[in-house]
């Protein structure tokens, strides 16, 4: 436990230093959404309806962004290396790595949220902490799946470039669900959250897990 | 010696199996001619696009467990017959989709799936050609190709779940389709389908393996100048 | 007792052979250059025994601990110094060597940063961040962060690298010191002198094997030396 | 639609098989070269 907190420590105290992964990633996701309310304005379609692709599409590319920016911490000056070096194992050290990631997507998410909320039109009853707490849940997989996948295309010459390529595909699952239970709680219609929920805390655990396990094939030189 | 044995093996049996699907099976009486597509759809579907996922699976776990290089190329060629053969699949998917639900492509739960699955397996294939360095490739490939197949499962889950919540008008393409004669054509086409399957993939690990000799060799010839 | 045994290493894949087989025995306290051309394998036995890299077949142990059997363990005891200090740019030197004592899980880690500081003569600099470091300081730091834990293998990878002459100084003292203090010390470059300056004994890789070992700073070193390196004659 | 489908499917299959044999020939044309160049030396 105590190497995890070390991790996610120094990955704050470096962001507070440089300010560049949750002010990209707060900036994008912003983007994102005023983009779709540009594109959609004048479609006529209920807020409602286009809400939860809108959001979950802003999460999950600016989630990228943000990825890419952790993982270039580590490669710059082999820091990596030195983590490999310290007597933990390499399951741990990806869990460490998914805390600080999740820890700075949630922040500029949730950042992001009451935006969202005001450019719909939305008040900020219930719905705004259900939307919170699926966050948490998808954000949780999509950091789960994207810290292995950022790792892996450090390795590549087009790093940048890489990462959605991989990562996309995979969340699928996440997007999907994630954006289904959203709609319902926009809607106020809950007939089947909980299996929606149940995919996404499914689909964390699975790549927790798998992760874990196969982390070391990942950073192994 | 192999290779050409499946060759002609596959040719042999292909023979008969367009005969029956264009000639022996009866039409079927809603969905006319069109129908026939089925029979090639459905092999393609499960030999090609399932079938190499759950290769692709084996390869990659085998890799990570043993760390032979083997298991490696089983890997790759899973994933490129993956490609080739999800690809063909969606192909005759939009053909027949076209004349009975008078679109090209529609996103039901079995169609998604595919999409997402032709996706990785083009991303495992970006992902390998983008890693100069054998073992780091075979590593990491491995790695992806693992995590890829785990969500195949979730994915279908999750697109299956998405489906019957906004049931649409579609029937199943061998809806009522219980015909022997039909069901001969299907075997036939079945066994067509997976010996061309097994020719193409046993062709492309000779492939894999002259490749492998090659990129040694060039080493070896770099290392003595 | 060793502090470091190698039976056998291999390190293999596919057509490529790495490692064919290095057998060597470092016993504590010893300071052991390792010789050896580029691609020789010297960076990859050290990687290896630094548990960066797996080997394929052979057993390597650190201080009594098999490093495929219990890694982490293992990883207490060695200090890796490569050209590439693995320090973050961002942070200053002080919380970078707060960040390693806390991997590490040390007691009392401030009061041992401080006299590493003053040791590597960082003091000065404790609260800029690394970004604007000229590259020897950034190796001090380097040195200070392979000493955090008090390991008692310390492998050093082409330490020299790149090195104005003031760091020189400085990594000789803090190897003198580590050695003057029982270190076992592990030190590969393809450079005779600098590597036989401080070096009790000696060892040349040639093509993945160990094919001479003797005591520093004989005749007998600086011959295979000529004909292994020098000459780049293959055999 | 039936044919189309069909010579679709055929399509892939004759252009995956080309692009394989064209890789294999090349393939198999370097390694001849690659191991006449070796044979002078050991």
């Amino acid at each position: 436990m105590k190497p995890l907190t070390a991790i996610v420590f120094k990955d704050i105290v470096i962001e507070m230093r440089s300010k560049e992964s949750i002010s990209s990633m707060l900036m994008f996701g912003i983007l994102v959404l005023v983009i779709f309310m540009f594109a959609f304005e004048s479609s006529g379609l209920e807020k409602t309806v286009i809400g939860p692709g809108e959001l979950w599409v802003a999460f999950s590319f600016a989630a990228i962004l943000g990825l890419n920016r952790s993982l270039a911490m580590e490669i710059d000056n082999d820091c990596l290396q030195g983590l490999l070096l310290a007597p933990l194992g390499r399951g741990e050290l990806y869990l460490g790595k998914v805390a600080s990631n999740f820890a700075f997507m949630i922040i500029a998410e949730f950042i992001v949220l009451p935006v969202f909320f005001i450019l719909n039109n939305l008040s900020f009853d219930q719905r705004f902490i259900g939307i919170a707490g699926i966050s948490i849940l998808g954000t949780l997989g999509i950091s789960a799946v994207g810290t292995i996948l950022s790792t892996i295309s450090a390795n590549t010459r087009m790093k940048e470039v890489m990462l959605p390529i991989l990562q996309i595909p995979l969340s699928v699952p996440v997007i999907i669900a994630a954006v289904e239970a959203t709609s319902q709680i926009l809607n106020n219609e809950k007939p089947e959250i909980s299996a929606w929920l149940t995919i996404l805390a499914g689909f964390s655990i699975v790549y927790l897990t798998v992760s874990y396990l196969v982390f070391e094939f990942a950073v192994e030189e | 010696m192999k290779v050409k044995i499946l060759a002609i093996l596959s040719v042999i049996t292909m023979i008969p199996a367009l005969y029956m699907i264009f000639l022996f099976a009866p039409t079927e009486a809603t969905q006319g001619n069109a129908q026939r597509i089925f029979y090639i759809h459905v092999p393609l579907a499960v030999v090609g696009a399932y079938g190499s996922a759950i290769m692709l699976f084996i390869g990659c776990l085998g890799f990570l467990i043993t760390r032979d290089l083997k298991w490696d190329r089983f890997a790759a060629c899973s994933a490129e017959m993956g490609v080739v053969f999800t690809a063909a699949q969606l192909l005759t998917a939009m053909m027949w989709a076209k004349p009975i639900w008078g679109t090209w492509y529609a996103f039901d739960s079995r169609g998604t799936l595919q999409i997402v699955l032709l996706l990785i397996y083009i991303a495992y294939f970006m992902l390998r050609s983008y890693l100069p360095d054998r073992e780091k490739r075979a590593k990491l490939c491995g790695v992806f190709g693992l995590l890829g197949m785990v969500d195949v499962p979730i994915n279908y889950l999750s697109i299956y779940l998405f489906r019957t919540q906004h049931p649409q008008p579609v029937i199943s393409p061998g809806g009522g389709g219980v015909d022997p004669d039909m069901a001969k054509t299907l075997l036939m086409s079945f066994i067509a389908i997976t010996l061309l399957y097994a020719y193409v993939f046993v062709r492309r690990l000779t492939i894999a393996k002259v490749e492998e000799e090659v990129d040694y060799l060039t080493q070896v010839a770099l290392a003595n100048e | 007792m060793f502090a470091l045994e190698s039976d056998d290493i291999r390190k293999t894949f596919g057509h490529f052979t790495a490692l064919a087989g290095v057998t060597l025995n470092v016993e504590r306290g010893e300071f052991l250059a390792l010789f050896g051309r580029n691609g020789a394998g010297k960076t990859t036995f050290l990687k290896i025994a630094a548990t960066l890299v797996r080997h394929t077949h052979g057993k390597l142990r650190v201080e009594g601990v098999d490093i495929s059997d219990e890694p982490e363990k293992a990883r207490r005891y060695i200090g890796f110094l490569s050209h590439n200090t693995y320090v973050y740019r961002d942070l200053n030197p002080v919380e970078n060597l707060r960040f390693f004592a806390r991997l590490y899980g040390l007691k009392d880690p401030e009061h041992r940063i401080e006299s590493l500081l003053d040791r590597v003569g960082l003091q000065r600099r404790r609260s800029d961040p690394v970004r604007g470091f000229s590259r020897g300081l950034h190796q001090r730091l380097g040195i200070a962060r392979v000493m955090l834990h008090d390991p008692s293998l310390i492998l050093l990878d082409e330490p020299y690298t790149g090195l104005d002459a003031h760091a020189v100084e400085t990594l000789d003292q803090m190897l003198d010191e580590a050695s003057a203090a029982g270190k076992t010390i592990i030190l590969t470059t393809h450079d005779l002198e600098q590597g036989l300056r401080g070096a009790t004994r000696a060892a040349i890789i040639d093509r993945g094997k160990i094919v001479f070992t003797g005591a520093a700073n004989t005749a007998a070193i600086r011959e295979a030396y000529a004909s292994y390196i020098r000459v780049g004659v293959s055999r | 639609m039936n044919n189309r489908a069909f010579t679709l499917v055929a399509i892939v299959f004759f252009i995956h098989n080309w692009v394989m044999s064209s890789r294999q020939a090349r393939l198999e044309k370097k390694l001849e070269e690659l191991k006449n160049q070796l044979k002078d030396r050991p």
